[in-house]
């Protein structure tokens, strides 16, 4: 407990590496759910002109 | 050699790459911020000066060095699109540019989390790399707002490409000039430059963080790439052909 | 001094949309090529390509046989474009106008109050642009045409805004370029009528 | 049609005819080189009512606020600087000119310097002198904002190529340049809070003008490729 405690500093410490955390994975969570959009825009669009032909 | 890279510049080859490649960054990253993060916030010494609060570092110094990577990488590849006329060097810059604020975002926050403890306040005008930080992230922001003020994408790729490098430039004299100006009004800075040497139990840690940020960046930026391609060349026969192929992807 | 200026297999795409593609033509000293379609199909982006101004996808335009954009400055000089916008200051006059466009472009040395009666602008030295009408605005972008030094015209849409008379003059005018052995690439929706030899290229 | 070819005129020639028609039609509407200047002194006019008329704190803070509003002013007419090309086609006639571009780009940022940061250098000491800042600084500061006016307009012309002819232009230069611009304003006015105080500010003094003579070697290309880009 005393080494997460850091002397005093672990609300400063840990926000920081907390926050890097969610930084990081929040942006990898939107690169995926922007990837997944696009794939399904397209593949939206070209099964639609495929049925179409 | 250049053969490997026409072929790898090449949309639907680098398309099918990237997915093999990323989980080969992707583990390294993994392995050496595990180590990093363990080793720097428990084995590492504490710093006599700063106490526990100097544990910052370990995040703080790697999204920095990011932050100065990603717009590099962003100019450079800007200037690469720009001469060669080579579409994947534009996506690589289109998917750098939020990366890279993301983290100079990071840096900046986790400075002035670190300053709190050991200024008695959030932000400290006269750190010069606190400063320079910000100022870099106006840059970043003015580049995504060009970027997404153009609707045609082969020209907001040649304007962000103009204005990353005039960018660029100016980093360089944005660092200069903020580091002349804040030695007028004295400041004190979360990494000392020619300070006393480092303990090897501080150091190692955050080496193996720096490198281990640059693997993460490295499979973040590919899946970025990956879907900017993705975007870009949605009206190309390889796309189709792909989506429409049994196993898809 | 004869010129050529070819094109093959030009290409562009803008957005989502191809305007021209596999695009090609020659055009020899004498020669006129007409660009003919409805508005908003591409004529004037193909002017601009034919210019430089614009990166195709495939594909280039040639000026004596060397791709312009390796010689770009060479090729502007011998080059005039009348432009849909003339591309002329409203606050100016059409001396300063004129003037400016002297200082940039190689110049025929035509006599110049020959050239204002011709066009029938004369008396209109000393106003300000604005105060002119759209007719005679561009009856000054011709003056600017006429009184520069070069064997290729890009004409674009060169008779908006002109009386029949003014269209008449615009087509005598080619005629005689022609005649001196001048190229002219001119984009019209309208018929054009003009004496020499004639290519088409129909646009969609 | 001669044989030795027709003559290009010279790129001063070029240079000088950009400059000249700029100025001219600078001449013709004041306005346009007037209201940047009304608007610098308004902002210095700003701080004093903010902040309140002590003299210590206005002699303290003056070299920032002027060089704070001459960085806006500058701004404000840099929106102008291709717009008007741009809307009435003879930024497509300076395109297909047989001059060579970042000489015509150059010509107008001079045209634009001597109608806008010229003037401004020119009235900053009657504003200076409002802020209690001692004669003896002021050609310090005149020279920084010379050299830093200068800088600006070169740094802007990039940024003015670069949104010409996009909606919501306006907002986005100042996006653009204000990051760009920033070294310039730090330089600038500690150079000048460095000669209130009777420090040695030389060094201000020369980066700035390696500053003025680095963009002045440089951003007439990047304006020039910018120019190209936003009219394809």
């Amino acid at each position: 407990m005393e080494n997460l405690a850091m002397g005093n500093y672990g609300v400063y410490v840990w926000s920081c590496f907390g926050l890097t955390l969610a930084v990081i994975v929040f942006s990898d969570w939107r690169a995926r759910l922007r990837h997944k959009r696009v794939y399904r825009e397209i593949e939206v669009r070209i099964k639609a002109l495929e049925e179409r032909q | 050699m250049w053969k490997f890279f026409h072929r790898l510049a090449s949309p639907p080859h680098f398309y099918r790459l990237a997915a093999v490649f990323a989980p080969w960054f992707a583990l390294p990253a993994l392995v050496l911020i595990a180590y990093g993060v363990y080793a720097g916030l428990f084995l590492a010494p504490m710093d006599y000066q700063q106490g526990d609060a100097f544990r910052i570092i370990y995040v703080h110094v790697p999204s920095a060095y990011l932050s100065i990577m990603a717009y590099m990488i962003m100019a450079i590849s800007g200037g690469i699109g720009l001469i060669w006329r080579m579409k994947l060097a534009h996506a690589v810059a289109a998917a750098a540019a939020p990366l890279g604020a993301a983290f100079t975002f990071l840096a900046l926050v986790t400075g002035s989390i670190w300053g709190r403890p050991m200024w008695g306040t959030w932000w400290e005008w006269g750190d010069p790399r606190l400063t320079s930080e910000l100022i870099l992230l106006f840059l970043y922001f003015g580049y995504m707002a060009l970027r997404g003020a153009i609707d045609d994408t082969a020209k907001a790729d040649k304007a962000s490409a103009v204005l990353a490098l005039v960018g660029v430039v100016n980093v360089v004299i944005v660092h200069y000039s903020v580091e002349w100006w804040s030695s007028l009004h004295q400041g004190q800075t979360l990494l000392k430059e020619g300070g006393p040497a480092m303990d090897p139990g501080m150091l190692y840690p955050l080496l193996a963080m720096i490198l281990g940020f640059t693997f993460l960046f490295g499979s973040l930026l590919l899946r970025r790439v990956r879907t900017e391609v993705l975007f870009r060349e949605r009206r190309t026969r390889w796309v189709r052909e792909m989506i429409l192929s049994p196993e898809g992807s | 001094m004869t010129a050529k200026l070819s094109a093959d297999d030009l290409t562009l795409i803008r957005g989502e949309r191809c305007l021209f593609e596999g695009l090609g033509f020659a055009l020899n000293s004498g020669e006129l090529l007409l660009l003919e379609g409805r508005n908003g199909c591409g004529k004037t982006s193909l002017m601009r390509a034919i210019a430089g101004m614009l990166s195709l996808e495939t594909g280039q335009v040639l000026w004596n046989d060397v791709p312009v954009l390796k010689q770009r400055q060479t090729f502007h000089g011998e080059l005039v474009w009348l432009a849909h916008r003339t591309g002329l200051k409203g606050d100016l006059n059409m001396v300063e106008n004129l003037h400016f466009e002297e200082s940039l472009r190689p110049q025929s040395g035509r006599d110049r109050e020959a050239v204002y009666a011709r066009l029938g602008i004369e008396r209109l030295k000393r106003l300000p642009l604005r105060s002119l009408s759209a007719g005679q605005q561009r009856r000054v972008a011709l003056a600017r045409m006429l009184l520069a030094d070069v064997p290729l015209w890009l004409l674009d849409e060169p008779f908006t805004n002109l009386d029949r008379e003014g269209r008449k003059l615009v087509m005598e005018l080619a005629e005689e370029h022609l005649a001196a052995g001048g190229l002219c690439v001119m984009a019209a929706h309208q018929d054009v009528d003009i004496n020499g030899p004639v290519t088409k290229i129909q646009m969609q | 049609m001669s044989d030795s070819g027709p003559q290009i005129p010279g790129i001063f020639s070029g240079l000088w005819a950009t400059a000249r028609r700029d100025l001219l039609l600078a001449w013709k509407r004041p306005g346009d080189v007037l209201n940047p200047l009304f608007f610098f002194a308004m902002v210095c006019t700003l701080f004093p009512l903010a902040i309140g008329p002590s003299p210590e704190q206005l002699e303290f803070i003056g070299p920032g606020v002027l060089w704070v509003a001459a960085l806006l002013s500058t701004l404000l007419s840099l929106n102008s600087l291709f717009l008007g090309d741009f809307e009435d086609g003879s930024l497509d006639q300076l395109l297909v000119s047989p001059q060579p571009l970042p000489v015509l780009a150059l010509g107008k940022t001079l045209a634009h310097w001597l109608t806008s940061g010229l003037p401004l250098v020119l009235v900053s000491p009657i504003l200076a002198v409002t802020y209690r800042m001692p004669a003896s600084v002021v050609p310090v500061m005149m020279l920084t904002l010379l050299l830093g006016t200068i800088s600006l307009s070169l740094l802007g012309s990039i940024g003015a190529a670069l949104t010409v002819g996009l909606h919501r232009g306006t907002a986005l230069l100042s996006l653009l340049i204000l990051p760009l611009a920033m070294p310039v304003l730090l330089l600038g006015a500690n150079t000048v809070s460095l000669a209130a105080g009777n420090d040695i500010y030389t060094t201000g003094v020369w980066a700035l003008g390696a500053y003025a003579i680095a963009s002045l070697s440089l951003a007439p290309y990047a304006t020039a490729a910018a120019l190209r880009i936003s009219n394809e």
